[in-house]
């Protein structure tokens, strides 16, 4: 059996474990089981993928399979990993497996919990190996829909309202991005909806204009595009911790990487002719989320703004089309992805001990959880980009990459981009200065404890993954370099 | 008079042969042998069911065109009786409890409308379809009514039956002005005279539609639907939405696709239309709902728009989206209506917040409820997604774009009112929930088949390709394939350069050249 | 000199180690292990000087080398972050510079931060901070030096939180990070601008003087000016905030919130003088393609000194005094740097500029320090608090008697050689600005020993605890960086360190000497006879007669007030409030109406279902009507 | 040869009847009268039928017997009808359509 | 001529039957006299049946329609004890609706027809149909005849029946 096909099926077996398992200690014995072993084959992956390049292998995508399953649209099970997908998967078992310590203690009916979580994970790591259209799409909803009842049953505050508002939005972009897709197969007049497939016909520019901003926006409302982000702060707002983490770590990129591995990878001709408006919009959520999450007071609200904007940064990178701020873009979706994570961990971690998000009534943790406020600060530093840490190399991929565009207006708009470095800093620094710093403010919070072993685990995980990818980028960017070079290509030959 | 026709008709012949034996049975079991009726019924629909899958022949006429049989119309009828099937099952505590003397009439006045039905599938001639579209609507009337001492029932018997008769009325009217311009009722015949450009025959068409219209509940012909499904008995409601739907649904697209071939530019737009209004009327009425019952009314109607997605793209394609459509609709809707009769039957009202916390007391009916539920949103990894996927391609496919962009947007808003009950099943806190209770083992064997259907119908991919292998092969055949090419002609030719009907098909010749 | 790596290594094992084993060592354990370290690398230090400065010259020009350039991270073809380590004379004087005082702060620390909550976390912060001003002073290429630019930041911010609990310590540590942070914006603006053009981050291409890698840069114009002046400029802000020039200084007087240690190593020897050094590194850029931004600098840093100069006349805080002093004297260094030449006498603007970093980190410090003795005495940072010390803290009253005879730039104290040099250098390029800068330096003099006179003369404040001179461990480094004050003056200086490289000769103007000298001993008596006893009731005249201005001057001349006005009012109030607001009601408030609509929606259609049968018979019929017309006749 | 009676006065004199139908099927009060109307609607259809078999297609005979078996057809959905507006009768003890509106949104 | 004459009077006087008291059926406010004139319809639909030489659709419809049909109704009106109907509201707009649906409808129709060209007949248009023909053809199973419609109306017949039966029954 194909190694990528343990992605798919280890997530599944989990949900049989679950179904079967009894008591709570089973419910964990199968959830940190089974993350784990993803964890293990999310690295072994890795190795065997780097192995496979060192070994010369050139092709673009590796571990391939395919199954024939609906002939009549040439819909197969077709997949396999470029440097890209193997790293998203990488982030994707880490993020799941801290996920499953961060809710070691979820209440109530944890066998559920697990059993939404897994299905969830079922379909990102199907989308992320997924070469066809279709089943790409279909794991893609189905990473989507677990999202209503973890935010329904497990969330807090005005949970099913952001519950459906998340749903419905996504599932409006996935609308879009149905008619997109199925546009893009049917003009293409390719043989299968296998994405080589489809690259290797030519699409008319004409009709590219139409499908592009459908698989483009379609993809872009998970990624938190403006004007379509507003599902972002109530849903994560909302969310349960590992729900969060996952959400923002994981499912956004979705949108990320579906926005180039198919909008632009498919459609270059439109990704070059219309990326200016994209680029207008994603410069806005850059700037925007990061002026939106100054005055927030909720501490999952400032998190959720200053995902628009990271997450807007990505898109931002990817439409500068070309390798180095591709690569950034994609850095910066692992970047986030893991500091986001730790944030929301981090945020749920003391939520749970405060039951506050209001940073205003909370003051001085610091000195009562240090472990949690160091780890938060890391986070901090990370996600506005102090180097030696991932957010950093993402960071300066972008913009670098970005200012190397040959487009005055896209050097203009990186730079006004850049300016959301200065405000991100502000925000952190205000979230930091307010709820660690200073004197308690709230005399209950002194009787609180630090953090406990499974909560520990997964912040220590994250950090040092961060650590590592902001110390040592090199062969991170070599992956993606390598896989964004076909995208690259086309899309240079469709500039001109 | 040649009765080796009969032996073509062998589908409809095993149904009426079961009807008479359960008459038979009725009239001579004992009262102790008639408790057994249910499952009798059931196994003897079950083995008709066998017989029609395994006897089932090549394409084929009797009666001179009158009547035609092909592997698709056997499919459908057995996918039909299985929907039979399944309400059979799931009535088991409804119609024993409540109906100890009537309950053999239940069913074979259900098999008399199912015969109707298959009727409307294979006839080749109008008066056939005529027959048997009545045949599937008199007696359901009945059934509608079937709860007589309850006024609600009762009502929606009154609705229903005048509702159809109306209906069928302009139907009629509808096939004499086409008998007038055609000279011929045979399906084939017809076919071959009709002429676009003629006023006479195109409202003859659209007055026959609402017929079938009615039948399929599309708006603006559907406004009966909630009430009768509100007030009829939960089970025949599920038979109504699902069964006799997918008779209409599959005779629509026989009828326009290969009878009205040539009208195509007429009835696409009027198809348009209705879709467009369907789907979002239905949906916006389907947000506001209280009721169980009519909430699945309401939804129904939104996926009839979405069925005749399949019949607007008059492809091979739309017909396998289509009969697929409708089998995994089958499956998830008559769990959704299995399981609101059985709440129904047990809180003793259909609102919606009875459903509130029904997951802590009874997990596994709220979890094959929402598996229902998304299925019928069209969510992955459940069937219903995958239907919705291919009978969007198929129309995009003909390049229906505007329009498969409406049911797209209009499919979020149908999530967001299956995700209320979803919301009210696991989220809604309520302090007394319905308690716990066991359900009949009829209706869990059907609720099983139910839910084995939703998960695998869509992921086993072979049913899709079985059901798009015959359907090529029926869609390709001879008879129909002169009729589906979209004739372009301006439907502004004045009607009088149309000399001739009958000329009618020559002249477009010319037209065309 | 491969083993230079470890000035580098061992402040971040230091980090490293306390950081993580953290609360598990015993504080003072931390301290001696942190401290070792630092000494360790402190040596090697010297050790790389010793050897560096005595490589020969390779024709006439000290060389410049590369023990260790790993690319870290390629962005393209051409652009790729190096990590390395860039040996030059201004390297090396830096990293000696650093690592002394970061080792005599280290010392002094172990007195002054006893008992401290944090003690470990302390000494593992300036192992950061030691790390990451080593490694921005030994960068290779302009990106490395952004690197650890930011790396020092974050160091500060963290070392002025030290005191977390302390509100304004919280405070002073954020606007400190921002604004720096905003600068440095500017900064890699200009690397972008700097590298699109010259496809290059490498310190050794960009300083080569190569015109023809500048070319597409200056070609290009961007309103009426250069791009590539544009960039320098830009550039220039970012050392700007990190040298806490005008405007972007109002963050360096909070930072004295942080432990009086740090001020002394971050924000009066080292990281300050970052921006002196950035312009001195890129110096060649400056002076051969954008000499109108050079010049920019120099009178921007001389105005700067200037009012640094006068704010520092009035305020009462010690810390704050020191702290405008500081502000005022990297006016000093960069205003020779934006006059100096290339070549011979008109490169001793760079030389002296340089010369004066060394002097002032020695006996800035050593002000600083000497201040933490005192505060750590008498428990306040305000004059009124002090008065008299001179007998109780003898040693503290010489070594900053020295310091500030050095700052004021009495021979044969190291201020005098060095900003001597710079006021011979400034007469040269102008003999107006000349003057001022004389003038400015005048009022160093005045301002030192108000300073002076207030703390160890006239009369002793009130104490509840006896006063007593500070431990060994405090004293010991305000001796040896005393000693230093006192000779560094007489370093060769010019034949380590020169704008072009080449062996220089220190001369004195004795015109220019003996004027400044006169001047700042004019001074030293005015602020004698003004604060010697604290009687005096001139002092207070004075603020009257100078009325609007004094109190103006008191409050730094409300810079502090419009940034406040800027950042709360403009982006707070008039940017990120609306913006939420506008996120929250017009963007969601869209499809929270939609969804509104669509609700609404379904009642605009309840006339379909009134229960009447007939009308949905009427419905049929309309329907089947309505079409009809529409297909037979539209 | 021209008929004694053009085709199209028997055609629109059934349509007077379907129309005259489809008005009292949409204005009459009592469930009864509605099925009268009814039935004025498909015995209209029957008269096209017929009209048209005989003046177009007089060689063969399939407008007729669609009239034959459309009256049938109408018998039984009367009978049927009528059985169910007795079982309302006996519900509510009327047939009024305005009492049969419970079922509404 | 003559003949011509008269059998036109006799369509016109059939005709105006018809019209009237269709028109009269929908309007009566007595359910009963309804109930008659729709009798009066039917007779003269029946007898255009005659006059068309359709001798055995109009005997049918006489037989089943004023024999059967209208014996039920009258059956059920007398026993819903519902003669008279209730008074409509004088303005409604249901049935200003149905009057413009009525007349548009009407005049749609009429435009159709009027404008419609024919298929020309082939043959002689007033043969009486042979008894004989139409057993053949009820029976038959060839093209045009009508065994299976006529079997499958059995089956719809005996299932309204039952199902008729079913509602009707009185309560147990």
């Amino acid at each position: 059996m194909n190694l990528l096909s343990i992605f798919v099926l280890l997530p599944v077996l989990m949900l049989a474990g679950l179904f079967l398992s009894r008591t709570r200690a089973q419910v964990r014995a199968v959830a940190a089981t089974g993350a784990s072993l993803l964890l293990a084959a999310a690295v072994i992956l890795c190795v065997l993928f780097m192995g496979e390049r060192q070994a010369g292998n050139t092709a673009p995508m590796l571990f391939t399979d395919h199954a024939v399953w609906f002939p009549t649209w040439n819909i197969g099970y077709s997949i396999g990993v470029d440097g890209i997908s193997v790293l998203m998967i990488l982030l994707s078992a880490i993020i799941v497996f801290t996920g499953i310590f961060t809710s070691w203690n979820i209440e109530p009916l944890p066998k559920e919990y697990f059993m939404w979580f897994c299905l969830l994970s079922t379909g990102v790591f199907g989308f992320f190996i997924s070469l066809d259209l279709f089943t790409m799409f279909m794991f893609y909803e189905v990473a989507l829909i677990p999202m209503y009842l973890l935010i329904g049953v497990w969330g807090s505050g005005e949970k099913e309202h952001a519950a459906m508002k998340l749903t419905l939005m996504l599932m409006g972009g996935s609308a879009l991005l149905m008619l997109g897709i199925l546009g893009v197969y049917f003009a293409s007049g390719a043989q299968s909806m296998h994405i080589m497939d489809m690259a290797q016909a030519d699409i008319p520019v004409a009709l590219q204009r139409y499908f592009f901003p459908l698989v483009f926006v379609g993809f872009g409302i998970l990624g938190a595009l403006f004007p379509f982000h507003t599902w972002s702060p109530d849903g994560h707002a909302s969310a349960p911790t590992a729900v969060s983490m996952l959400h923002a770590g994981v499912l956004m990129k979705l949108g990320g990487y579906g926005c180039f591995r198919v909008a632009m990878f498919l459609m270059p001709e439109a990704a070059q002719e219309l990326g200016w408006i994209f680029l207008l919009l994603t410069g806005i959520s850059v700037v925007y989320g990061a002026f939106s999450a100054c005055v927030q007071t909720d501490l999952k609200y400032i998190n959720a703004y200053s995902s628009v904007s990271h997450c807007g940064l990505v898109l931002f990178a990817l439409l500068m089309m070309n390798t180095t701020a591709m690569t950034g873009a994609v850095m910066q979706m692992l970047s986030h992805g893991l500091m986001t994570a730790l944030f929301f961990a981090l945020i749920g971690m003391i939520y749970g001990r405060t039951h506050t998000r209001d940073i205003r009534q909370m003051g001085g943790l610091m000195k009562i959880m240090p472990f949690l406020g160091v780890a938060y600060v890391i986070a901090g530093l990370a996600s506005l980009g102090l180097p030696g840490l991932s957010g950093f190399v993402a960071e300066m991929n972008v913009f670098v990459g970005a200012f190397q565009h040959s487009d005055t207006f896209h050097r203009v708009l990186t730079l006004v981009a850049l300016t959301s470095i200065v405000i991100t800093a502000v925000y952190i620094l205000r979230v930091v200065g307010k709820i660690l710093y200073g004197p308690v403010q709230n005399p209950e919070h002194l009787k609180l404890s630090d953090a406990v072993w499974f909560e520990r685990f997964p912040v220590i995980v994250l950090i040092v993954v961060i650590a590592s990818i902001g110390i040592c980028p090199g062969w991170i960017s070599d992956l993606i370099g390598q896989a964004l070079f076909p995208i690259v290509e086309r899309l240079s030959i469709a500039a001109l | 008079m040649d009765f080796s026709n009969f032996l073509i008709l062998r589908d409809e012949l095993s149904l009426v042969f079961l009807i008479l034996c359960l008459l038979m049975f009725d009239l001579f079991a004992s009262a102790s042998g008639r408790r057994l009726f249910q499952p009798v019924a059931c196994v003897l629909l079950l083995l008709q069911i066998l017989f029609t899958a395994f006897f089932s022949g090549d394409s084929a006429e009797a009666f001179g065109g009158m009547y035609t049989t092909s592997p698709l119309a056997t499919m459908v009828k057995i996918f039909m009786s299985i929907g039979t099937l399944l309400v059979f099952l799931f009535s088991k505590t409804w119609i024993e409890n409540d109906h100890e003397i009537a309950k053999g009439e239940y069913y074979y006045l259900t098999l008399s409308t199912l015969l109707g039905m298959y009727f409307m599938i294979s006839s080749g001639h109008f008066l056939l379809f005529f027959i048997g579209i009545e045949l599937a609507a008199i007696p359901l009337a009945c059934l509608v009514a079937f709860d007589k001492h309850k006024p609600a029932s009762a009502e929606a018997g009154a609705k229903f039956i005048l509702n159809a008769a109306f209906a069928s009325g302009i139907s009629l009217f509808g096939i004499s002005l086409l008998y007038g311009g055609c000279g011929t009722l045979y399906f084939t015949d017809m076919a071959a005279v009709l002429n676009p450009a003629n006023l006479l025959q195109t409202a003859g068409m659209i007055f026959f539609a609402t017929g079938l219209f009615f039948k399929m509940s599309l708006v603006p012909y559907h406004s009966w639907t909630a009430d009768v499904y509100q007030g009829a008995p939960a089970n025949v409601g599920a038979y109504l939405s699902v069964v006799s739907k997918m008779a209409a649904a599959v005779s629509l697209f026989l009828i326009f696709v290969k009878v009205f071939g040539a009208m195509a530019q007429n009835w696409k737009p009027i198809f348009y239309a209705l879709i467009v209004l369907s789907i979002t009327i239905a949906n916006l009425f389907a947000i506001k709902q209280k009721d169980i019952k009519r909430f699945l009314a309401y939804s129904s109607i939104s996926q009839a728009g979405y069925v005749v997605l399949g019949v607007i793209t008059a492809t091979a394609q739309g017909l396998t989206g289509l009969i697929y459509y409708l089998f995994v609709y089958m499956l998830a809707n008559l769990a959704a209506f299995g399981i609101a009769a059985i709440v129904e039957r047990q809180s003793g009202d259909a609102r919606i917040s009875g459903y509130n916390g029904l997951y802590k007391t009874n997990p596994k009916l709220s979890v094959l409820m929402m598996f229902a539920l998304f299925s019928l949103a069209g969510i992955p990894p459940f069937a219903g997604f995958f239907s919705k996927f291919f009978i969007f391609a198929a129309a995009i496919q003909e390049g229906w774009y505007i329009l498969v962009l409406i049911a797209l947007l209009n499919t979020v808003i149908s999530l967001y009112y299956y995700l209320l009950i979803v919301r009210a099943m696991f989220i809604t806190p309520n302090d007394n929930p319905l308690p716990a209770f066991k359900s009949d083992t009829a209706s869990r064997i059907a609720m099983t088949v139910c839910f084995i259907g939703i998960v695998l119908a869509g992921l086993a991919s072979c049913i899709y390709n079985r059901i798009g292998m015959i359907s090529d092969s029926s869609f390709n055949a001879p008879v129909a394939a002169i009729h589906v090419e979209e004739i372009q002609v301006n439907t502004a030719l004045p009607a009088d350069t149309v000399s001739d009907a009958f000329s009618g098909a020559s002249q477009l010749h010319e037209v065309q050249n | 000199m491969e083993y230079s790596i470890l000035i580098l290594i061992l402040p971040l094992l230091g980090f490293l180690t306390l950081g993580l084993a953290g609360t598990r060592l015993k504080g003072k354990t931390a301290g001696y292990v942190g401290t070792a370290l630092l000494a360790l690398a402190a040596l090697t230090a010297y050790c790389t000087a010793a050897q560096y400065f005595n490589l020969p010259r390779i024709d006439g020009i000290r060389p410049s080398l590369r023990p260790f350039n790993w690319e870290w991270m390629r962005f393209t073809e051409h652009l790729h972050i190096d990590l390395g380590i860039l040996l030059d004379p201004i390297s090396v004087m830096m990293l000696v510079v650093i690592t002394t005082v970061s080792l005599m702060v280290h010392i002094y620390s172990l007195g002054y931060m006893e008992g401290e909550r944090g003690f470990q976390r302390y000494y593992a912060f300036l192992g950061l901070f030691t790390f990451s001003m080593s490694g921005l002073v030994v960068a290779t290429n302009i990106f490395q030096m952004y690197i650890f630019w930011e790396l020092v930041g974050v160091s500060s911010y963290l070392l002025i939180g030290f005191y977390y609990t302390k509100p304004e310590a919280v405070a002073a540590s954020k606007k400190a990070f921002i604004v720096t942070r905003f600068a440095d914006l500017f900064f890699l603006i200009g690397i972008l601008l700097v590298s699109y053009f010259t496809r290059t981050f490498d310190f050794g291409l960009l300083c080569s003087g190569d015109s023809a890698l500048f070319a597409s840069a200056m070609g290009k114009t961007f309103m009426g000016a250069a791009v590539l002046s544009w960039a320098t400029a830009l550039i220039f802000i970012g050392a700007a905030g990190k040298s806490a020039m005008f405007p972007l200084h109002i963050w360096l007087p909070d930072a004295m919130e942080g432990p009086t240690p740090v001020s002394a190593l971050i924000h009066a020897a080292t990281m300050v003088v970052a921006g002196v050094f950035l312009v001195a590194r890129l110096f060649p850029v400056y002076y051969f393609f954008t000499p109108e931004v050079l010049h920019g600098i120099a009178y921007i840093a001389a105005f700067t000194a200037l009012y640094a100069a006068i704010v520092a006349c009035v305020q009462t805080d010690i810390k704050r005094v020191l702290a405008f002093s500081t502000i005022s004297q990297i006016g000093f260094m960069l205003v020779a740097l934006g006059v100096s030449g290339m070549n011979g006498h008109e490169g001793t603007g760079y030389m002296a500029a340089m010369f004066h970093l060394f002097t002032h980190a020695m006996f800035k410090a050593l002000l600083f320090l000497g201040a933490g003795a005192i505060i750590h005495t008498v428990h306040s940072n305000e004059m009124s608090r002090m008065g008299g010390l001179r007998k109780a803290m003898p040693l503290t009253h010489i070594t900053f008697l020295a310091a500030c005879l050095a700052l004021a730039g009495i021979p044969p104290f190291s201020g005098f050689f060095s900003k001597d040099e710079i006021l011979s250098a400034v007469f040269a390029f102008s003999p107006w600005m000349g003057a001022g800068m004389t003038f400015i330096a005048a009022l160093t003099a005045f301002y030192m020993f108000r300073l002076y006179y207030n703390i160890f003369w006239g009369k002793p404040a009130e104490h509840e605890h006896p006063l007593h001179e500070a431990p060994a461990s405090m004293t010991s480094p305000l001796l040896f960086l005393a000693l230093i004050s006192l000779v560094a003056g007489f370093l060769p200086f010019g034949k380590f360190v020169s704008s072009n490289g080449l062996e220089y000769i220190i001369h004195l103007d004795v015109r220019i000497a003996v004027g400044s000298v006169v001047i700042a001993i004019a001074a030293i008596f005015a602020a004698r006879s003004l604060y010697r006893n604290g009687t005096s009731a001139v002092p207070d005249k004075m603020a009257g007669f100078f009325g609007v201005f004094h109190k103006a001057a008191k409050n730094r001349f409300y810079i502090d007030e419009i940034y406040q006005f800027i950042t709360h009012k403009i982006i707070f109030r008039c940017i990120s409030r609306p913006l939420a607001w506008f996120d929250r009601h017009i963007i969601d408030g869209f499809l929270n109406g939609l969804a509104c609509i669509t609700g609404k929606g379904s009642l605009a259609f309840r006339w379909m279902q009134t229960g009447n049968l007939q009308s949905y018979a009427l419905l049929m019929i309309g329907g089947c009507l309505l079409l009809l017309f529409w297909v037979l006749f539209l | 040869m021209e008929p004694i009676i053009s085709m199209e006065y028997y055609l629109i004199v059934s349509s007077i009847m379907f129309f005259a139908g489809i008005y009292g099927f949409i204005t009459r009060r009592n469930l009864i009268a509605i099925l009268i109307s009814i039935e004025l609607v498909l015995t209209s259809t029957d008269i096209n039928f017929a009209v048209f078999n005989r003046f177009l297609f007089p060689h063969q005979l399939e407008g007729m017997f669609f009239s034959l078996f459309s009256i049938g057809v109408s018998a039984a959905e009367t009978a049927v009808a009528i059985a169910i507006i007795i079982n309302i009768y006996r519900n509510i003890k009327n047939v009024e359509v305005r009492n049969i509106k419970k079922l509404k949104d | 001529m003559q003949d011509v004459l008269i059998l036109r009077i006799v369509f016109g006087f059939l005709a105006a039957i018809i019209a009237v008291f269709s028109v009269m059926a929908v309007t009566s406010r007595r359910i009963l006299r309804a109930a008659t004139y729709l009798l009066f319809v039917l007779f003269a639909t029946s007898g255009l049946y005659f006059f068309l030489n359709y001798s055995f659709l109009g005997a049918v419809q006489l037989l089943v329609y004023a024999g059967g049909i209208i014996i039920l109704y009258v059956f059920s009106i007398l026993l819903t004890n519902t003669d008279q109907e209730s008074r409509a509201p004088i303005f409604s707009l249901r049935r200003w609706l149905a009057m413009l649906a009525t007349f548009g409808g009407i005049a749609l129709m009429i435009y159709l027809l009027l404008t419609n060209t024919w298929p020309e007949a082939t043959m002689d248009t007033s043969a009486e149909v042979n008894m004989r023909v139409i057993g053949h053809t009820l029976m038959g199973s060839e093209k045009g005849q009508y065994v299976l419609p006529f079997e499958v109306m059995s089956v719809l017949l005996l299932a309204c029946m039952v199902g008729g039966l079913l509602i009707a029954r009185k309560r147990s």
